[in-house]
């Protein structure tokens, strides 16, 4: 911790970076802090409770300013850095990625390729809760399977945490804002729910890295981070993606295979 | 279940392209094949512009089933929007059946415009099995909730 | 609030037949933003649409609704006839009444109710209609030809006969290609220099023709009528202006055993020199690799016998800009060479050769003269085994499609060694025999039937040396099945043909696409086998596919057509039914947040990058616009848009989720 | 009004007679590891080990989102059907928190405040609360901060307090609350004169409200709002689960020529909120969002309608993805 703290501190002294993303103590678990001067890097703490993925942070320009900063990122959020690079939606030159490895010693990446080559080594694996829902549900008839979702949405009331959590979602207008046409209705009702979080699911096709940050926002409880979940595990060896991996030649539904399966279609 | 299936008529959305299955309809027509009338055409440049989201808004605006068809592989007018089409529908069904809903309520094709018999065969037979299925009432329910007293915000 | 004017049309009766067209008329009426209703026996007779032209002049209609035949059919008509009427053409749509009501349902209420369904949600999507006007592209009338051999030949004289000015680059000191390699064609057996030499010197003389040897393409940007190419024309090291070609510095070059690129390795030729006698331009170059003067620094015995001083050490690469408008793409093929085959002993044995080695044996300006002679010994092989197939068809080799021409040119030179050894014996083994073309089936039966070319079908395993002989393994799976053993005094390779060295590249540079093998992608394999899914990109030759001479002149002249049919016009008119990426009001500017995802989903690479400045010259932000000259309009990046930031022209987002919407709304 | 007892049975009694007499029941049910309020039978189906429900009750007369009205168009006719009050259905809230019940109050003002809101009134016209005190806090709780207390009284028709032998205080406090112990009379003992204080959680005073009020008074540019917002989302998680927000939106369900209009829950957190069609954004960055929802609850709403728009429930401290606690910003300003 004291030498992640005097990193921290020593890039802010030296004017390497305007700003340090990284945690502090929170009301019960570790939270976002913004370290501006060299003297808050003393609150900055990282343990494995620090679940919020601080990549959110990386596309807002009021938050970010035009300086250099550094994020101190565990893996989840190394993984969305390197896919919202291949999204063009980082500048390499303006970023310091630091992490803190498992012997517990303080990172500092040259580049995003070497964020690639660091996080090759660590497997996305589903844990056992979320394993045990979606087992769970595919046991269920299909008829079950919609009445749980339903009553898991009835509870939805629109906030968008989930959006809002995600590193992904981006977008300066959100489908749900886009009313001409109006895709979603932008009421919270079980179907109006439910199109917002097939549209969430479809949108991350291919591009979600599985850092859970949705379910984990979500504040009613919706297993949200599943679907998401899910489409990476089915798309994964239908496609040849390697989940949580980005593909830096477009994702699941900007590209084909001329032998992508279509037993479904007559 | 709708106890009158007899009596049901199913509505059923058709989403085609216009190089390929549209022109395939039109061969349908000049043949003087017959097929149900329950099937009404939406015209699209490719089957790559079909948005997911029409199917969905589709069912719920009371759509009993739903038919997506396009050029066979290899014969896109623009080359690869069928098989962009094909990865779409493999990842939304995919996620559809996740969360219950009912895929087989989705017929997707490749007919070609020099396959007017087998477009007329698609129709009767996705008519036919919407038929058996009924109306899609579990999706429509939810579709217009508002109605419902019991429905705790 | 709209104004939509509905036109019913009968067909005769062949819609109203089944169809109450009166009451579709009727009911529509009723429909919100609907001003006027009419149905008409005919509505494409004149009659017919002189009402609907008078209908919107004296309603005032924003936007129609024809519930007639199919729009495949008859939309330009209608489209036409309102503009005629000082409408919009787009503001046009068609209802589909009877190819897909009236034809395939009965008469009955069910199919009325239909038709009426089809018509209103037309007239839903025509309130969201915007009044588009046709996209105007400027035209560069000139074409960039890549690539000198037959087909870059013929498509740069037939382009400049039409009297537009054409580059043409070829990577080596000469054009010809493969084809000047050849000795005689199949299946005429005439020279195949005596036809090709006359067209060479055609292009370097044509005045619409600027020739570039020793160049390649160095990168092209752009679009359709309006490409950038550079081109790097390699430094000669002589000055072509000052040569006179007389040849005293090759003959004088100390460097004298260089394997020659034209004999296919089997002759030589010096460090300056010119790569064959009928060469276009008959003019040296100095392959700097091989060079003493370049390699050691000392030498210059070319310049010391040059008569004018045309020697340039000095010489750099330079780089050429030009503005072209259409670009062919004829950088032909490879055959598979050396260790590709160790089981049959090619690159081990001297006397296994390729075909186009073989060639060159048989050609009369080659190493031997046209006396077909061992490369190892120099002697007349009396026993000579052809293999055919050597690669090609083969999943194993990684190349399991056909090379198309190998099954000809094997007979042929079946044909080409009995007619020059006359008491020679020779084999062919095949898997099977594809002679496809007009007259190919009959040369082929003529070098079995009169030359006496013995035709074995089965594949060789082995081919290795024994005692000074070639002994050839393999079966006969077509008699006996049983193995077949031949002592060859020579064996010949018809090996693949594969694409050329450095296509993937190329097709980097140019965003075309190409297959698993790197042979350039046609953009549709029935209709449009000469464009590439990059408008204003054609193909021609063998870099598409192998393919033979009349095949490869054929395309060539096919999309020399493709682009004088381009040039015939100032300006490209296309319909505007193509994708646009929003804009909106500072200090979003665009809702695209430029993730550029959309690139990888376009098969037109029409998407390009933007960068939106402020008035201080500082990029905002970087989005995604749409190149209108090649945007096809199919739709796919809009449906792929997360943020609905892209948009298609006639086929709208508004327009489809309406049409959809009024189809379920009673 | 009046304070008499009820023992575990009377409660039961009283709860099945309430059952009984057709109104809708809403209380607090665990299910899928949260507490929400959910239409209930039995008592037995009632939450006990929890702090709070993740939601507040508010929904009950402000839906998430409501039918103002439907239309329907034809031959040129506008058919209308108006928002019917006597649709709206008799309906308790069982066990409710004081904190929420005083939510009402704010909710109330903001819907009668210049324009009298005909939904919201009739909504709360047949609402009974039937208030429990709260015997547990955690620290988000700080109801004693703002004008309120696990045993408040603000907002409830009828406050129980809990004892220890299952019974419970029952103060009455409005006629509704009256009608509503009517229903099972004989369930309700006298008084025994219990002190409810003893049973009552522990909430410690966090801050001066006043003082929060003074400071804020010209905090208007105070670099305050943006160190505070760096972390925040900009979700609406707050606002939905807090029992005062009461922002809402008018959207169209329109249905070729049928349709009705809807209003549903908004939040000033949201980007989108304050957006022009001209593409100015008043409130263009978070930190004014977030100015905007402390300044409302604890300087505009006192000013304007002389309540604060805080009970001190801390539910959107516990909702947020990010830990905006709003009892320690709000306790930091005062220490600024």
């Amino acid at each position: 911790m004291d030498k992640l703290r005097e990193k921290a501190a020593a890039l802010l002294a030296d004017g390497t970076v305007t700003m340090v993303l990284g945690y502090e103590e929170g009301t019960n678990k570790p939270r976002p802090l913004f370290c501006h001067t060299a003297e808050q890097a003393s609150k900055l703490v990282y343990s494995s409770q620090c679940i919020n993925n601080l990549a959110v942070y990386l596309t807002k320009k009021e938050i970010m300013g035009a300086g250099k900063v550094a994020i101190i990122a565990t893996i989840p959020t190394l993984r969305s850095i390197l896919q919202l690079s291949v999204e063009n939606q980082l500048n390499e030159d303006n970023l310091v990625v630091i992490t803190v490895t498992d012997k517990d010693e303080v990172k500092q990446f040259a580049n995003f390729a070497e964020i690639e080559a660091y996080i090759a080594d660590f497997q996305l694996k589903l844990d056992g809760k979320e394993q045990e829902i979606i087992t769970k549900l595919e046991g269920m008839s299909r008829e079950e399977r919609f009445k749980f979702w339903m009553e898991e949405m009835s509870h939805c009331f629109k906030c968008y945490a989930c959006r809002a959590a995600c590193p992904l979602c981006y977008c300066t207008k959100c489908i749900v804002e886009e009313n001409r046409p109006q895709w979603i209705n932008p009421w919270a009702a079980p179907l109006a729910n439910m199109e917002w979080q097939i549209n969430r699911a479809m949108h991350m096709a291919g591009r979600c890295t599985g850092c859970g940050a949705c379910g984990d926002a979500c504040p009613v409880g919706i297993p949200i981070h599943l679907l998401t979940r899910k489409m990476m595990e089915d798309l994964a060896p239908e496609f040849g993606f390697t989940p949580g991996q980005p593909s830096k030649n477009g994702n699941a539904l900007s590209t084909w295979k001329a032998d992508d399966k279509e037993n479904f279609i007559r | 279940m709708n106890n009158n299936n007899s009596e049901f008529e199913p509505k059923i959305v058709a989403f085609v392209c216009n190089w390929c299955t549209y022109a395939g309809a039109d061969l349908t027509g000049t043949s003087r094949l017959k097929y149900a009338t329950n099937v009404k055409i939406v015209r699209f440049p490719c089957t790559g512009r079909i948005d997911f989201m029409l199917l969905l808004k589709a069912f719920a605006q009371g759509a009993d089933g739903v038919i997506v068809s396009g050029c066979h592989p290899n014969d896109c007018h623009y080359t690869s929007g069928n098989f962009h089409a094909r990865r779409r529908w493999i990842t939304f069904r995919g996620l559809l059946d996740f969360m219950g809903i009912d895929v087989s309520r989705i017929q997707y094709s490749w007919v070609s415009a020099a396959e007017g018999a087998k477009w007329a065969d698609i129709v009767n037979t996705t008519v036919a099995n919407i038929r058996e299925l009924g109306p899609y009432t579990e999706y429509q329910k939810v579709a217009d909730y508002l109605d419902k007293e019991d429905y705790n915000g | 609030m709209s104004k939509i004017g509905v036109f019913i049309c009968h067909c005769g009766e062949n819609i109203s037949a089944t169809v109450d067209c009166e009451k579709v008329a009727q009911d529509i009426r009723k429909v919100e933003g609907v001003e006027y209703a009419i149905d008409y026996k005919y509505m494409c007779s004149d009659p017919g649409q002189t009402l609907i032209k008078d209908a919107i002049k004296e309603h005032h209609l924003d936007g129609v609704v024809v519930g007639s035949c199919s729009p495949r059919m008859h939309e330009p008509t209608f489209r036409k006839a309102c503009a005629e009427a000082g409408l919009n053409p787009f503001l046009c749509e068609m209802a589909n009444l009877r190819e897909h009501c009236s034809w395939v349902h009965e008469k009955g209420e069910a199919t009325t109710e239909k038709a009426f369904d089809l018509v209103k949600m037309l007239v839903e999507k025509v309130k969201r209609n915007k009044p588009l006007d046709s996209i105007k592209v400027p035209i560069t009338k000139k074409a960039l030809v890549i690539g000198g051999g037959i087909a870059g030949i013929q498509a740069s004289l037939d382009i400049a006969n039409t009297g537009h000015q054409v580059i043409l680059i070829e990577k080596d000191p000469s054009i010809g290609g493969h084809m000047s390699q050849l000795s005689e064609t199949f299946p005429t057996l005439d020279c195949s220099q005596c036809i090709l030499t006359p067209r060479m010197v055609e292009v370097a003389q044509h005045p619409n023709i600027t020739l570039y040897t020793y160049a390649e393409l160095e990168s092209l940007e752009g679009f359709i009528g309006n490409f950038t190419a550079k081109i790097r024309l390699k430094a000669k090291s002589v000055d072509h202006k000052k040569c006179t070609g007389c040849g005293a510095c090759f003959q004088k070059c100390p460097q004298k055993r260089i394997p020659s690129e034209f004999n296919a390795g089997l002759g030589n030729r010096t460090a300056i020199y010119v790569p064959f006698p009928q060469a276009v331009p008959n003019k040296p170059v100095i392959d700097r690799e091989h060079c003493n003067y370049y390699k050691r620094g000392k030498c210059k015995i070319c310049e010391a016998t040059c008569p004018t001083g045309a020697i340039e050490w000095d010489k750099e690469d330079e780089i050429l800009t030009e503005q072209v408008g259409a670009i062919v793409v004829t950088t032909g093929f490879n055959v598979k060479g050396a260790d590709f085959f160790p089981e049959y002993g090619y690159g081990q044995y001297k006397d296994v050769i390729t075909g186009l080695q073989f060639e060159r044996l048989a050609s009369a300006s080659g190493p031997t003269l046209g006396e077909i002679r061992r490369p190892s010994d120099g002697t007349i092989p009396k026993k000579i085994v052809f293999i055919a197939c050597a690669g090609s068809r083969d999943e194993a080799k990684g190349i399991p499609y056909c090379s198309k021409i190998c099954c000809m040119y094997t007979a042929k030179h079946a044909m080409l060694y009995q007619h020059k050894v006359h008491d020679g014996e020779s084999t062919v083994f095949y898997m099977d025999i594809r002679a496809g073309g007009k007259n190919y089936e009959e040369f082929v039966r003529r070098a079995i039937e009169e030359d006496h070319v013995n035709y074995v079908r089965g594949r060789v395993a082995r081919v290795y040396e024994k005692n000074g002989k070639l002994i050839v393994k393999g079966v006969d799976t077509l008699l006996s099945g049983e193995q077949v053993e031949i002592e060859a005094d020579m064996v010949v390779l018809a090996t693949a043909g594969v694409s050329n060295c450095g296509a993937e590249q190329l097709a980097q540079k140019m965003h075309i696409s190409y297959d698993p093998y790197h042979f350039f992608a046609e953009a549709h394999p029935k209709l449009k086998p000469v464009e590439t899914n990059t408008a204003g990109i054609f193909l021609a030759g063998a870099c598409q596919a192998p393919k033979d001479i009349p095949e490869t002149v054929g395309m060539a002249s096919g999309a020399a057509v493709k682009v004088a049919g381009l040039f015939s016009n100032n300006e490209l008119v296309r319909e505007p039914l193509i994708a646009v990426v929003n804009r909106s009001a500072p200090p979003v500017f665009s809702t695209c947040v430029g993730c550029f995802m959309c690139q990888t989903a376009c098969p037109y690479n029409a998407i390009e990058r933007e960068e939106i400045k402020g008035r201080d010259g500082k990029v905002i932000k970087t989005v995604a616009k749409v190149n209108p000259g090649l945007c096809q309009g199919c739709g796919t990046c809009v449906a792929f848009c997360r943020s609905k930031s892209i948009d298609i022209q006639g086929y709208s987002n508004e327009q489809m989720f309406a049409e959809v919407m009024s189809l379920l709304n009673h | 009004m009046e304070t008499k007892y009820i023992s575990k049975n009377g409660l039961n009694e009283w709860f099945s007679q309430i059952v009984k007499s057709g109104k809708r029941v809403y209380a607090p049910v665990e299910e899928r590891g949260k507490v929400e309020f959910k239409k209930v039978q039995a008592l037995s189906e009632v939450a006990e080990e929890y702090i709070q429900t993740t939601q507040s009750i508010k929904s009950a007369v402000f839906p998430r989102a409501e039918v103002l009205f439907s239309y329907e168009k034809e031959n040129g006719q506008v058919k209308v059907e108006d928002f019917n009050p006597d649709t709206v259905k008799e309906t308790v809230l069982w066990k409710v928190h004081p904190c929420d019940a005083a939510g009402f109050k704010p909710l109330t003002a903001i819907f009668n405040w210049d324009y009298t809101d005909k939904l919201y009134n009739a909504h709360l016209e047949k609402t009974t609360l039937v208030t429990f005190s709260c015997a547990k806090a955690d620290k988000s709780c700080f109801c004693t901060s703002v004008n309120g207390g696990p045993g408040n009284t603000s907002g409830s028709d009828v406050l129980l307090t809990m004892l220890p032998d299952g019974g419970a205080i029952v103060e009455i406090l409005t006629p509704k609350g009256e009608a509503l112990v009517q229903l099972a009379a004989s369930a309700f003992e006298d008084d025994k004169g219990e002190d409810k204080s003893k049973y009552l959680a522990d909430v410690p005073l966090a801050f001066d409200l006043e003082e929060v009020r003074a400071r804020l008074a010209t905090a208007f540019d105070s670099p305050v709002w943006k160190e505070q917002s760096e972390r925040c989302l900009g979700c609406g998680a707050c606002a939905f689960v807090c029992p005062t927000c009461a922002c809402f939106d008018i959207q169209e369900d329109a249905h070729g020529s049928k349709g009705k209009r809807i209003r549903c829950w908004d939040s000033c957190g949201f980007s989108l909120f304050t957006l022009h069609t001209s593409g100015h954004n008043p409130r263009a960055v978070q930190s004014q969002r977030w100015r905007q929802r402390i300044l409302h609850k604890f300087s505009y709403m006192p000013d304007r309608l002389s309540v604060f728009g805080c009970t001190g429930c801390g539910r959107c401290s516990r909702a947020c993805p990010v830990d905006m606690n709003i009892l320690e910003h709000i306790t930091s300003i005062t220490k600024k």
